[in-house]
């Protein structure tokens, strides 16, 4: 084990040198280039054996990486935002042909406005495409979650693509220290990689990617659900063999403060860490305050996100993406899909859409959001549509206090 | 053809591990004209072999032996390009 | 934080003293205000030293320590703004610290000048302050160790430059932790 | 080059039972060229009539081994799969000598496929790809592709009270992906067994990104009856619509000329697609298409310093 300065993205490349894919294909989009500058200098310094391929597009990228997934090499890619959303077709290919890719996704906003900074609005758009996916608070994370990765795709009963986040420059450019584990005791824990099926066994030829017809989609589509489930079983597993050799645990979600917690605020990825933060401080002031982090988003840790709000008097959600025309931000709405049905399901949840296009979330913003949980705890008035956390002109509508009008 | 099997009893990913199944699946009731072979005219060029779409001209040591009937789909290219000096095959009516 | 100007390598502006900060078995952070902006136009670099980890991910809004890289930011840029009563502003200018909260009518925070772009020319051959302000920065706050600071410097500029490159920074460094003046 | 009982004795890659239309040419032009592929191989398809015949679950005409992802993409799946072999062969997971092919239609090759196939080539994969192109999007429904004849009707370009079929000619692919100074272009026909088994061949003994465009015509979309198909192809060689060419390391030679070049008219009056060219009319469309095919001969003449 060795202390290192790294960024998100140095972090998850140096993963990707330890983990020594046969093919990576990439393509360049920033956030994301710098993960790859690196990687290609472990490529152009000999350090590892992969195979670069520098594709024409995103969507080639994928292709690529399915491609050479399904020959029987261990392949990998990264993207952020349009990269992603380029990649869209492919991404529900790669997880029906269940095919074990690593994939980091810087995340980003999506145009339009055209956007460089973090947000999850990327990654949300393909929540539902087949993907695992797992947030990264920081860069040690980044790095952790990499190649725990590899072993979730790869789990024979598992066998889906992995998409590990981080967001985009707040971690993927921010250095920090990482500890990195040997080389050996990575090579070890991800194994060799032999699928049952693959391409190049010519003595064993196999069609990937028939048409299916009325007769056979919908069972497929119902085995690739279960693969899904098989995930929510296992990946507990795989975490607890990556503790053993790295000391650090990770599980589907983390909970901060929560056992006597009255108010529970939920977030994904960096914005997590500044939340245990406001909370430590709001503790000090006699606030039964606690959070939870969501690490594993899909498959989504129902039964988890269940028993840490159980004590719960009121519930935020903090959503970093839009999910236009729906009642709530997409986070939100799984959390509240939870408890539907249960007897939390008249718990108050607040949901709050922030920091999009790299918004700076401070920890004052979160300290006023839970200054706000707290009335709603005690007035049980509970704010139906998604507050909008930071936005120039919302006090005025919320407050209705002055007329406004639209302009278009 | 087989029975439909259940989503858990499915190869994973929908690959197909059975290698040329499709030869299983006769195509042979797509025909109206059948082609028919005069062997006496034949003179083994195999013009229509090369040309046949469904693999379905016979082939044994290099001589034609006959038509996979299970999979002819009765295009008449075989006939087609028999060559005119021999016209070895023809195409007739299916149930003739 | 510090206050520069755009230039090809971002990446030293958030670099070293984050590194070193870790190598020496602190918590730290570094980080850029990115932006589109090409080279030349003003830019922020952010950078968060502690003894326990550091959860937050939010930009610096009350930064104990500026650094101005590039004196002419002055004129346009009020470089203390959300820098407490207390803070430390270190500026790279040939001026004293007393001409400059007098030239700039800086009200708060104890002012350090060190004429880092002359050091950078008369050691590394070139104007660039970026490594040397490192030497101010430690001799002000006391926050890492100059040794391990220039080991790292070492280490990681042998990679890409050649030897006199490397000894100019070493030397650069030296300098300014030596000629660094306060009010 | 093997004659035909040689390759009568080989084994099939591309089986019976498959679901393409009685008298496909694009189903021959597989068997063709998987007939000379006398090295173990594996197959990948952009989506388009091929695909969707060869592979309806859970039937596959493939014996080797196969695989589709999408429509746009074959070339950057089998950049792809020909990285993941040099990768395996390097850790010596692989010993055998594997060629990667790629199949498109002209859909997924001229069009769709363009990038993905662009990138291929200049990035030096080492694949065949072979575009079977039977000039417009069959799979479909018969809509116009850029690979589409000057005045062809299509379910997109139907001939009516002010149209006269497509507007444009077609995209000359050939040339363009010798424009990327690849080691192998050749154009090839479907009724020309010899020649395509020759090129394929030869292809595949050149290491590096090669392109085969293989004229197959389409029954259904070019409306003619299913056993005239090599014929018609034929005389699209004949016509010199479809040379035989090939550009070996930028240098020209055609395979094919011939020696009393046809006109036009011959090949167009087969086909349902261009029936209404012979009302009296539309004889001009007739000329300009006459003219294009001598500009675009007199051009391959001059490459191929004949």
């Amino acid at each position: 084990m060795k202390v290192k300065a790294l960024t998100g993205n140095e972090a998850v490349a140096e993963a990707m040198r330890q983990i020594n894919p046969d093919v990576v294909a990439a393509y360049p989009i920033t956030p994301q280039t710098e993960l790859m500058h690196k990687f290609t200098e472990f490529v152009a310094d000999g350090l590892v054996d992969t195979e670069m391929i520098l594709v024409e597009s995103e969507h080639s990228a994928l292709s690529a990486t399915v491609g050479a997934s399904a020959a029987g090499a261990r392949a990998m890619t990264a993207t952020s935002s349009q990269g992603l959303a380029l990649m869209w077709e492919i991404l529900y290919i790669a997880a029906g042909l269940r095919l074990p890719i690593v994939m980091a996704v810087i995340n980003r906003a999506l145009s339009a406005p055209i956007n460089i900074h973090g947000d999850h609005s990327d990654t949300m758009g393909a929540r539902d495409s087949g993907w695992i996916q797992i947030f990264s608070e920081n860069s040690q994370e980044a790095y952790d979650n990499t190649i725990i990765a590899v072993r979730i795709a790869e789990h024979p009963e598992i066998l889906l693509p992995v998409m590990v986040t981080m967001d985009g420059f707040i971690i993927s450019h921010t250095m920090e220290r990482v500890e990195v584990l040997d080389d050996e005791v990575v090579k070890s824990f991800i194994g060799e990689y032999n699928p049952k099926y693959k391409l190049l066994d010519v003595k064993n030829p196999v069609t990937f990617g028939p048409l299916d017809l009325q007769d056979y989609y919908f069972e497929h589509k119902r085995a690739q659900a279960e693969a899904m489930e098989n995930a929510y079983k296992l990946i507990r597993e795989i975490d607890e063999e990556y503790y053993k050799i790295s000391g650090r645990k990770y599980a589907y979600v983390e909970p901060y403060e929560i056992d006597d917690a009255e108010t529970v605020l939920i977030s994904l990825g960096s914005t997590a860490g500044t939340i245990k933060d406001v909370v430590d401080e709001l503790r000090l002031r006699g606030m039964k305050v606690g959070a939870l982090k969501i690490r594993v988003y899909r498959p989504f840790p129902r039964d988890e996100v269940k028993e840490y709000l159980s004590n719960a008097s009121v519930v935020g959600v903090m959503d970093r993406s839009i999910a236009f025309g729906s009642v709530c931000g997409p986070v939100c709405l799984d959390v509240k899909a939870v408890l539907q049905g249960t007897k939390m399901a008249n718990l108050p949840v607040v949901n709050y859409i922030y920091g999009l296009g790299g918004r700076d979330i401070s920890p004052k913003d979160i300290e006023k959001i839970f200054f706000e949980l707290e009335k709603v705890k005690i007035t049980g008035e509970v704010p139906n549509l998604p507050r909008y956390v930071g936005v120039r002109g919302e006090e005025d509508y919320v407050g209705e206090k002055k007329g406004f009008k639209i302009k278009n | 053809m087989s029975e439909l099997k259940k989503w858990f009893e499915l190869p994973v990913g929908a690959v197909i591990d059975e290698p040329g199944s499709a030869i299983r699946y006769k195509t042979g009731s797509w025909r109206t004209f059948k082609p028919v072979l005069d062997k006496s005219k034949c003179n083994d060029c195999l013009i229509c072999w090369i040309y046949c779409p469904d693999n379905s001209i016979i082939v044994q040591d290099g001589k034609l032996v006959g038509f996979d009937y299970d999979h002819c789909k009765g295009c008449g290219i075989c006939a087609e390009v028999c060559p005119d000096k021999s016209k070895a095959i023809t195409m007739v009516l299916e149930h003739q | 934080m510090a206050w520069s100007r755009r230039t090809r390598r971002k990446k030293q502006q958030r670099g070293f003293f984050a590194e070193t900060a870790i190598e020496e078995g602190k918590f730290a952070q570094g980080f850029p205000e990115y932006g589109p902006e090409r080279m030349g136009a003003p830019v922020k670099g952010f950078t968060r030293i502690d003894d326990k980890p550091i959860r937050i991910h939010s930009g610096i809004e009350n930064p104990q320590v500026v650094i101005v890289l590039d004196p002419t930011l002055l004129e346009a840029i009020d470089v203390t703004e959300g820098m407490p009563d207390d803070g430390i502003l270190i500026i790279n200018t040939e001026l004293s610290p007393k001409e400059i909260r007098e030239k700039f009518g800086i009200k708060k925070g104890k002012i350090y000048t060190v004429n880092a772009t002359k050091i950078a020319l008369d050691t590394i051959g070139k104007p660039i302050p970026n490594t040397v302000m490192l030497g101010a920065l430690i001799k002000v706050t006391g926050v890492l160790d100059l040794d391990t600071l220039l080991k790292n410097i070492v280490k990681k500029f042998s990679r890409r430059f050649n030897e006199k490159v490397v000894e100019g920074n070493v030397q650069a460094i030296k300098k300014a932790f030596e000629e660094v003046k306060g009010e | 080059m093997a004659n035909l009982k040689e390759l009568s004795q080989r084994e099939v890659k591309f089986t019976a039972g498959h679901r393409a239309c009685a008298g496909c040419l694009p189903a021959v032009a597989l068997r063709q060229v998987t007939l000379s592929v006398n090295y173990p191989c594996v197959v990948g398809f952009a989506t388009g009539c091929m695909e969707v015949v060869s592979t309806i679950f859970p039937y596959t005409a493939w014996k080797v081994p196969y695989i589709h992802v999408a429509f746009e993409n074959v070339a950057a799946v089998m950049s792809g799969v020909e990285s993941a072999y040099k990768a395996l062969k390097k850790k010596g997971k692989i010993d055998e000598e594997i060629k990667i092919i790629a199949f498109g239609g002209d859909g997924g090759t001229y069009d769709i496929g363009f990038q993905a196939l662009s990138g291929m080539a200049e990035r030096g994969h080492d694949v065949l790809y072979i575009c079977y192109n039977n000039e417009a999007y069959m799979n479909t429904g018969i809509q116009r592709s850029s690979a589409t004849p000057f005045a062809a009707q299509t379910s997109t370009t139907p001939v009516g009270a002010v149209e006269f079929g497509k507007k444009q000619f077609p995209k000359d692919l050939t040339q363009i992906m010798a424009a990327h100074g690849i080691p192998y272009v050749a154009q090839a026909s479907v009724h020309n067994w010899k020649d395509l088994n020759m090129k394929v061949e030869k292809a595949l003994s050149i290491k590096g990104p090669k392109f085969i465009n293989i004229l197959a015509p389409c029954t259904l979309g070019w409306r003619y009856p299913a056993e005239k198909g090599i014929e018609i192809a034929k005389l699209a060689v004949e016509t010199c619509v479809w040379p035989l060419y090939e550009v070996e390391n930028g240098k020209y030679k055609i395979n094919y000329k011939p020696r009393e070049k046809k006109p036009v008219v011959e090949w167009l009056k087969l086909q349902g697609r261009f029936s209404h060219l012979f009302k009296p009319e539309n004889q001009h469309l007739i000329d300009e298409i006459q003219k294009e095919v001598d500009r675009r001969w007199t051009r391959l003449l001059e490459l191929a310093g004949a």
